[in-house]
């Protein structure tokens, strides 16, 4: 059966490993939506945080490198972290009227950097290319009843000029997709705050402040778990969410799903591949509360 | 001009220390058209005229080059001294052979070669001067002031105190603005109803103003000294001419519940209202939108109560033509509020303040109407949803100004200021209170402004934080405020009860649509452009318009006021003269060769070029021709340029004149 | 015995005739068209088409000076031009339609006032004509009383034969002594047959009876109805052999210029513009009934000659295709 | 098996039965408007008097609209008789004209500078699929070697925006587009040769003004070269004046010339005088975006501005 | 104290069309600054660059001008608030159509000097002058302006004479 769309696909390190349920949840997802993900063949680390920081010449030619190899796989690059997401599009959007930088770049990769290529976060092909009302229509099993904390961490709208996901601080792009599955997005606070990110190994008292006020805020809010888009702040959030408890006394239980394992739930995806399993707060719980099992 | 006379002056010794002056004399009186040269120590002194004068009745010239100085040192002064002669100032031009050779080259044979030939250019262009005649235009002494606000009023006031009628229009039901909205003003802290109230009487008593509220402009034509505005009167469903303001209506309208703007929002009016107490004129309109006899047909509650049968329901919309002279365009702004972007706006809104759904956050002016005496809260500082009296407000400055990323680049301004004012306000009323203020920099230049900051800090005890808010939420009943201190390089978080946006001040909405019907430019935010920044600022490009206060650009009350009354000073020359002089340096049409092809008004800056429809004796039409209204035209000659037939020409730079220079070169 | 010329030596001829000074105007290429320009040698010499304007510029330039002025502290200098600078000319390989037009626009040039410039180079120009053997659906020489073959006008007239080369008549004294002065380029030579001449298409027109309506048609929609297609520009004129009018204007400077004579036409609209700004001739059909009227009835009445040549070139160059036998042709049948 | 290869090539001549269509529809249309009164007289072509020729004719009646044709032989663009130049023309009344889809755009141009109002003429617009080049075969079918230059680059075959569109387009062949190689080869020349290039054309103008005469745009009352006081343009045929006479016309038609080429056309001189128009054409393409005559503008590119146009060039 | 004045084989002639309110003023300026730039200059005062019609750059050059200089206000500043805007466009588009008949445009030079750019305007006039200087005379339009058609031409020995003058 053909499919109704074809992305070229650029996991990113963390899908390959701390987010492989990202990953198995994506694959199943695209492939009950019949939209096609063609992995862009050796890919390499977008340099992510680290890279950027030490040398920017070696940030945008990594990046340009990947998206020169997404050249030989048809179709607008689908990514699924928002850190890979924010860096590709950083790269084409610092290089795009910068004829210096750019050239300086092409001589590292050695060829072209395709600054026509579209990269898009998973986010967008769904509520924007395969569209709200097709993915509503493609849930088989609505998620009512339960309450979702979408959490947008940094990356996603941000700095402005560049993602041009949604609006830069007020977005509503994750509770629109979310409300195709018949969830309930609720209204909080924290929505945009930062997570606390790679300071969770060097200075871990940050995250738990950090990540613990956003799940102090959810929980506030009503909400019943909360959805992210990004490996790293999963990982503050699923991972480091018993040290939160224990520092902060509070007990939050609050599952931490991709938007790909709760859209691939309601659309009927076997439960076996979303990793529900690897998820360190068991959404077992919940999830079986709502009878969404 | 066939007999030209030629003056060399040797400017002391500036010009004839590397120009041989004799020489160039001598060459001049061999040019084509000239029956006189002669050179002289200076040209400028009295004698140097008297010798200039002399020349022109003993030799008869009717052509004079004076090869001097810069024309815009002494081009009038010898101008004059021709004209004393009975010479037309116009056939007098200066040949710069100071700034433009003398002293700009050592070389006296190059430097005296070079004098030569500016001379010849300019005896070429000399003899193809034309006589020109000062243009007049005559002057209608009635003003048009457009809105009601401070400026407006101050100008209307001044224009009107020099004699001369105004007639002022002002949109809403009543004049006064938002300066009648404020508490109290900075850096004085006086009163600001005390203060406005006074003026808007001023302007109701006033005999030589007519006022036009509820109204707006419709239609404008005309150019300066002549303009025709037609004002439509919006029905106000009551008859001024009987109203006596009682207010009878107003108690026993059944409809009560309408929030009333002028608090923002926060107290309610009725259908049948004036705006506020002191509002002129005191005669009240009727909210047709919210009135239950024009919603349902039923009630005439307020008809059968008044006295003087002043309630007409039937009343329609009016439109006033008036002969106006000058305008002074006083409009004012509006206040940036926190709301969902609009879809075609490119000013971004403020999401992370959470797009104005948190009750608790309120913008400066609700913050004014909280703390005025006469407001819904009767002056006690009561936050929106709880009616509590807030502890903890953070005000926050600069919201959308000087924020480039969404859109507005520019400084409104009065914000530092008023919040300062708000804080010491708030710190009157509640005691136990402590404010809070998020800003970037304290823009304090003003007299007695920077006393003013001072005294909110270190008497009033507000807390000033430099840094930027990045987001607003509710939290129980507090709303946390998250935002930087950057001086100490921390994250701040405030559980505040009351936040105030310190919001940015933009054009009025629907200035361009104003604007388009004066005639007048703008700016990329819709704020009126001045002629010139620094030496027109109250002038528009587009002649016999002014403008006043915040339509040009935010401004606070002194500033706006002072703008106002050189706006009016404006007026006032302008109608000082029956007729409006000017120099003669305009374009005209030569309309048996024009094509009716309008670029030349395609590309006036002025808007000077019109349609001009050529009728036979009968009066039927044989064909349209462009025409240059020679009291608009800015003198430009961009026109001529772009005119392919050369079919309009600018008086002074005419084609045979510069093709004669260029014949000479 | 009849004179044979190779078309090799006719190219000698114009070689020799360069080298001795004498300035040769024949057909040559000019960018991508041909047109009567002086020959730097006989190699330039285009055979086999009409140039796209007539060899009258010979004697009657596009544009000439007739004098210069200067003006001094002394006064104004003018400075004539010296006619009898005017280089001898030969004009080489002009056709029929073309040799014919100097001899009728002899007569007014050298009318009441005799124009020097015309006259003196008229005077040392000698036309070596050359007859048609084809032509176009434009040409009409036949229907105005001309012939593709036809000697009138020229000074020597080539005739082509079977086989190449040329017979060579000669029409005039300067024919003769030109057969004279290059005896060794021309053969005594038992005549080969002639290269059949080419035959326009039209009828022969009765110019009598054109002449005849004019005179009585001054006023006549027809006018109207022919020109109101006409766009008012001078090709046709510029183009033809025989329109003679020219415009005097001064430029230059205020102290230095020239006085210019330069081909002008009639169906500008500015032609008859009077400095009031009044224009007796002020609509096109005006403009383009005097063209027709010139040529077929004042020019007759005053001199007994017809001003046309019938070329064809202005029924080629009209840019809106106003075809004057055509006009021609619907006049005769009035 | 069908060779599809042989089928989808195009062809290399143009099947002008095609024009026999367009000429019916004239006919009918011409006539029916006539009759109807709605216009006082129509433009249009009728047969020259030589084959294969065709020339302008204002009819006014609907006998004499049987007459009209199309063929390639219709070079003309008959925006000219809408013009003020064309007093006569323009005084009958309300008027019909044919235009192919290059002529529309000078009816658009004549639009945008309140030369013509779009309700006081009646638009017949043809389909066209090309026209003869001057000088061209007329009894060869239309192809490559005889086909107007403007045509083998032509983007408006089918007019648009007209009242009525007479006829159909046949398959088109694909032209090698001279005029846009001919202005690179030019490009491509040192200044000096271009120079070279211009003086000997100009040289043979002989001011005739047949591209003044021709051009719709050319509509002034009185052209700057007809001026003499003060004289910015030298009147008489020499090259000096020549150069500068077609340098202004190019500048006086920037911006609006919409390409129909009948300067060129009209010149018995085979001046190329349509690359200039079309190099300013390109030029005020590439720096402002502007195109002229695809509709009714109210400003061209030489009067209006943008604050942030190009300034490289000022130093 | 002075430069050493240089001879040179070739002056050049350069016409400067101006407006009034920001380049003469320059130049004004850079004369009472005293200020030094070669004199080859002559500066014609137009209100706006917007008056500055493209002929008169084409016959500056037939009148014998080497060298032709347009200045005017900065954009923004114009006193006229857009006859300087007007003017980009149209020598944007005329110097293209020089360049296309083949002038160099290296002969040709649009600035921006304002009312308080003395220096900028001496910086131009100079820069202008020595590169025309040193590409020698304009003789195309010079050449022109002599040649006549061949049928008009007289080969008289004044012309003749003239015609070598300017080579």
């Amino acid at each position: 059966m053909k499919n109704i769309l074809n992305y070229s696909y650029y996991p990113g390190c963390s899908l390959h490993a701390s987010a492989q349920e990202y990953e198995a949840s994506t694959r199943g997802l695209f492939k009950a939506l019949k939209i096609g993900l063609h992995e862009v063949p050796d890919w390499f680390c977008c340099g992510a945080t680290p890279a950027h920081n030490v040398d920017e010449l070696l940030s945008l030619a990594l990046c340009a490198k990947n998206l020169s190899l997404a050249e030989n796989v048809a179709g607008d690059l689908a990514v699924a972290c928002a850190a890979c997401f924010s860096r590709l599009k950083t790269t084409q959007h610092r290089l795009i009227d910068n004829d210096a930088k750019r050239q300086q770049v092409e001589k590292a990769i050695d060829g072209p950097v395709p600054l026509g290529k579209k990269v898009k976060h998973l986010l967008e092909i769904l509520a924007r290319d395969y569209g709200l009302e097709r993915l509503q229509s493609a849930v088989q099993k609505p998620l009512a009843g339960l309450k979702v904390a979408c959490y947008y961490g940094c990356l996603l709208t941000r700095p402005p000029e560049v993602p041009e996901l949604d609006d830069c601080e007020a977005p509503t792009i994750m509770e629109e997709v979310l409300k195709a599955t018949g969830a309930e997005p609720v209204s909080w606070s924290h929505r945009m705050e930062c997570c606390g990110a790679n300071f969770t190994l060097s200075r871990p008292g940050v995250v738990l402040k950090l990540s613990g006020d956003i799940l102090a805020s959810a929980k506030a809010a009503g909400a019943d778990c909360i959805m992210v888009a990004c490996p790293l702040c999963h990982g503050n959030l699923d991972i480091r969410q018993g040290g939160i408890e224990q520092a902060s006394g509070t007990r939050f239980d609050l599952p931490v799903f991709y938007i790909t394992q709760l859209l691939a739930l309601a659309c009927g995806v076997s439960t076996e591949r979303l990793g529900l399993e690897s998820m360190i707060v068991s959404p077992m719980p919940l999830l079986r509360e709502k009878s969404l099992l | 001009m066939s007999r030209i006379g030629v003056f060399v002056c040797h400017c002391g010794e500036n010009i004839s220390r590397t120009v041989d002056v004799e020489r160039v004399a001598q060459a001049a009186a061999r040019l084509p058209g000239v029956a006189y040269a002669t050179d002289y120590k200076y040209m400028c002194s009295d004698p140097g005229q008297s010798l200039l004068k002399k020349a022109i009745a003993e030799h008869n010239l009717d052509g004079v080059v004076v090869a001097a100085c810069s024309p815009r040192m002494h081009e009038k002064t010898f101008r004059k001294a021709a004209e004393a002669t009975g010479l037309n100032p116009f056939v007098c031009e200066m040949a710069n052979i100071r700034e433009h050779c003398s002293w700009v080259h050592e070389d006296r044979e190059e430097a005296t070669a070079k004098a030569i030939d500016i001379v010849k250019l300019m005896a070429a262009r000399v003899r193809r001067n034309r006589r020109l005649a000062a243009i007049t235009v005559p002057v209608t002494k009635r003003a048009l002031v457009i809105g009601g606000g401070i400026a407006g009023i101050q100008a209307a006031l001044d224009i009107a105190d020099a004699g001369h009628e105004v007639v002022l229009v002002e949109r809403e039901p009543s004049i006064g603005g938002h300066m009648a909205q404020l508490s109290e003003t900075f850096p004085t802290l006086d009163c600001s109803q005390c203060i406005m109230t006074p003026k808007m009487v001023d302007v109701a008593n006033h005999p030589k103003i007519t006022l036009h509220t509820y109204s707006e402009i419709e239609e404008v034509g005309g150019y300066i000294g002549n303009f025709q505005v037609t004002v439509r009167k919006k029905a106000r469903s009551v008859d001024m001419a009987k109203c006596t303001g009682c207010g009878v209506c107003m108690a026993k309208c059944p409809q009560k519940k309408i929030p009333n703007a002028f608090d923002k929002d926060m107290g309610t009016r009725p259908a049948i209202y004036v705006p506020f107490p002191q509002a002129v004129p005191n005669t009240p309109v009727i909210d047709r939108e919210n009135c239950t006899y024009f919603k349902s047909g039923k009630c005439g509650v307020c008809a059968k109560v008044c006295g003087p049968c002043a309630v007409d329901y039937t009343q329609q919309d009016e439109l006033v033509t008036e002969q106006i002279g000058a305008i002074v365009v006083a409009t004012g702004f509006d206040l940036y509020s926190i709301e969902p972007k609009p879809a075609d706006s490119p000013i971004q809104g403020y999401g992370e303040f959470g797009y104005g759904t948190i009750p608790d956050v309120i913008d400066g002016m609700t913050f004014e109407r909280l703390a005025s005496a006469s407001g819904p809260t009767g002056g006690k500082i009561l936050r929106p949803s709880d009616g509590k009296e807030p502890k903890e407000v953070v005000f926050i400055q600069c919201v959308g100004s000087r924020a480039r990323e969404k859109g507005i680049s520019y400084c409104s301004k009065i914000c530092c200021m008023y919040t300062a004012k708000h804080t010491m306000l708030y710190k009157h009323k509640v005691h136990d209170g402590q404010a809070y203020v998020f800003f970037m920099d304290a823009r304090t230049p003003g007299k007695n402004y920077d006393e003013f900051w001072r005294r909110a800090i270190e008497e009033e005890e507000a807390v000033y934080i430099r840094g930027m808010v990045s987001r607003l939420y509710q939290k129980g009943d507090k709303v946390v405020v998250m935002g930087s201190d950057i001086s100490v390089g921390i994250q701040v978080e405030i559980e505040a009860d009351l936040v105030v946006l310190a919001t940015a001040v933009q054009a009025r909405k629907g200035a361009d649509t104003l604007a388009q019907k004066l005639g007048i430019s703008y700016d990329k935010y819709n704020f009126y452009s001045e002629a010139h920044a620094k030496l027109k600022p109250v002038e528009c490009a587009t002649a016999g318009i002014y403008l006043a206060g915040a339509c040009q650009g935010p401004k606070d009350i002194p500033d706006t006021v002072s703008q106002a009354s050189a706006a009016a000073a404006k007026v006032m020359t302008l109608f000082a003269k029956d007729q409006l002089e000017r120099e003669p340096i305009v374009a005209r049409v030569n309309e048996r060769f024009c094509a009716a092809c309008f670029a030349c008004k395609k590309v006036c800056p002025y808007g000077a070029v019109e349609e001009k429809e050529i009728r036979d004796r009968q009066g039927n039409l044989i064909r349209v021709v462009a025409s240059v209204n020679p009291g608009v035209c800015g003198g430009c000659g961009t026109c001529q340029a772009t005119c392919p037939s050369k079919s309009v020409e600018l008086d002074g730079y005419t084609d045979e004149q510069v093709m004669a220079m260029i014949e000479a070169l | 015995m009849q004179k044979t010329i190779t078309e090799q030596n006719l190219r000698a001829l114009i070689d020799l005739l360069v080298k001795k000074g004498t300035r040769v105007v024949g057909p040559r290429r000019a960018g991508s068209i041909t047109l009567y320009e002086p020959l730097a040698s006989g190699g330039e010499l285009i055979l086999g088409e009409l140039p796209r304007r007539s060899a009258k510029e010979a004697f009657f330039p596009l544009c000439e000076n007739i004098l210069s002025f200067e003006k001094t502290t002394e006064g104004v200098k003018v400075a004539d031009v010296d006619p009898s600078q005017f280089p001898e000319t030969v004009i080489v390989g002009a056709r029929p339609c073309d040799a014919a037009a100097p001899g009728i626009l002899d007569a007014v040039f050298s009318w009441d006032y005799k124009d020097k410039f015309y006259l003196e180079r008229r005077r040392k120009t000698t036309i070596i004509g050359l007859a048609c053997t084809s032509c176009d659906d434009a040409c009409f020489c036949t229907s105005v009383g001309l012939s593709p073959a036809d000697p009138r006008g020229s000074d020597l007239f080539l005739t082509p034969l079977e086989g190449g080369g040329y017979a060579c008549e000669a029409v005039t004294e300067k024919g003769e002594k030109l057969l004279a002065e290059f005896p060794q380029l021309f053969t005594d030579a038992e005549a080969a047959k002639a290269l059949p001449q080419a035959e326009p298409a039209g009828e022969k027109l009765d110019l009598a009876r054109i002449k005849s309506w004019l005179d009585g048609n001054f006023e006549n929609p027809l006018w109207a109805e022919i020109s109101e297609r006409c766009a008012g520009c001078g090709a046709c004129a510029f183009v033809c052999p025989a329109c003679h009018c020219f415009d005097i204007v001064d430029e230059g400077g205020e102290t230095k210029g020239c006085r210019r004579k330069s081909w002008d036409a009639c169906g500008f609209g500015k032609f008859t513009n009077h400095a009031s700004g009044h224009n007796p001739r002020d609509a096109q059909p005006k403009r383009y009934r005097n063209r027709i009227m010139h040529k077929f009835k004042y020019y007759d009445d005053k001199f007994g000659k017809t001003l046309c040549t019938g070329c064809g070139r202005c029924i080629r160059a009209c840019p809106v295709g106003i075809d004057i036998a055509a006009v021609l042709e619907e006049i005769s049948k009035k | 098996m069908i060779d599809l290869a042989k089928k989808i090539e195009a062809p290399a001549t143009i099947d002008i039965t095609a024009y026999a269509g367009a000429t019916e529809a004239i006919r009918a249309e011409a006539a029916k408007l006539l009759t109807e009164g709605a216009v006082a007289a129509v433009i249009g072509y009728i047969p020259g008097r030589r084959n294969g020729t065709a020339i302008p004719a204002i009819v006014t009646s609907p006998e004499k609209a049987q007459e009209l044709i199309f063929s390639p032989a219709c070079v003309n663009n008959l925006a000219l008789y809408l013009t003020r130049a064309k007093k006569e023309v323009k005084g009958k009344g309300r008027l019909a004209v044919v235009a192919k889809g290059c002529d529309m755009r000078a009816l658009a141009g004549l639009m945008g500078e309140s030369q013509l109002k779009r309700e006081d003429v009646v638009i017949i617009g043809v389909a066209c699929a090309g026209v003869y080049g001057s000088g061209a075969d007329r009894d060869a079918p239309l192809a490559e070697k005889n086909i107007a230059r403007k045509c083998r680059e032509c983007r408006v075959h089918a007019p648009e925006g007209a009242d009525v569109v007479a006829g159909s387009l046949p398959p088109l062949p694909e032209f090698s587009p001279v005029e846009a190689e001919e202005l690179a080869r030019l490009e491509a020349m040192t200044p000096a040769a271009r120079w070279a290039f211009w003086k000997e054309h100009f040289s043979r103008c002989i001011r005739c003004m047949a591209c003044r005469s021709l051009c719709p745009f050319c509509y002034c009352e009185q052209c700057i070269c007809d001026r003499n006081r003060p004289q910015a343009v030298e009147a008489t045929p020499r090259p000096a004046g020549n150069m500068a006479w077609h340098i202004v016309r190019a500048m006086h038609l920037a911006g609006r010339c919409a390409g129909c080429a009948e300067c060129e056309r009209a010149c018995p001189m085979d001046i190329p005088l349509n690359l200039l128009n079309r190099k300013m054409a390109r030029e005020l393409k590439e720096l402002y975006g502007h195109e002229a005559g695809l509709e009714p503008k109210e400003k061209g590119p030489l009067n209006e501005y943008r604050e942030d146009d190009d300034q490289s060039f000022i130093k | 104290m002075h430069a050493a004045h240089k001879n040179h084989d070739f002056e050049p002639k350069i016409a400067a069309f101006v407006c009034t309110w920001c380049t003469y003023a320059g130049a004004d300026l850079a004369g009472t600054s005293r200020m030094q730039y070669p004199p080859n200059v002559r500066v014609l005062k137009f209100p706006c660059t917007g008056r500055i019609d493209p002929v008169f750059i084409l016959r500056a050059f037939q009148k014998g001008a080497d060298g032709v200089l347009v200045s005017g206000c900065h954009p923004g500043d114009c006193h006229y608030m857009a006859g300087n805007f007007h003017a980009r466009r149209r020598f944007a588009a005329f110097r293209q159509l020089l360049d296309f008949v083949g002038v160099d445009l290296n002969r040709l030079q649009f600035s921006w000097v304002s009312a308080a750019e003395g220096g900028k305007w001496v910086e131009v006039v100079t820069g202008l002058t020595e590169r025309v200087r040193s590409m020698g005379p304009m003789r195309e339009f010079k050449e022109l302006e002599l040649e006549e058609q061949w049928s008009g031409k007289v080969d008289t020995p004044e012309l003749q004479e003239a015609y070598e003058a300017i080579s």
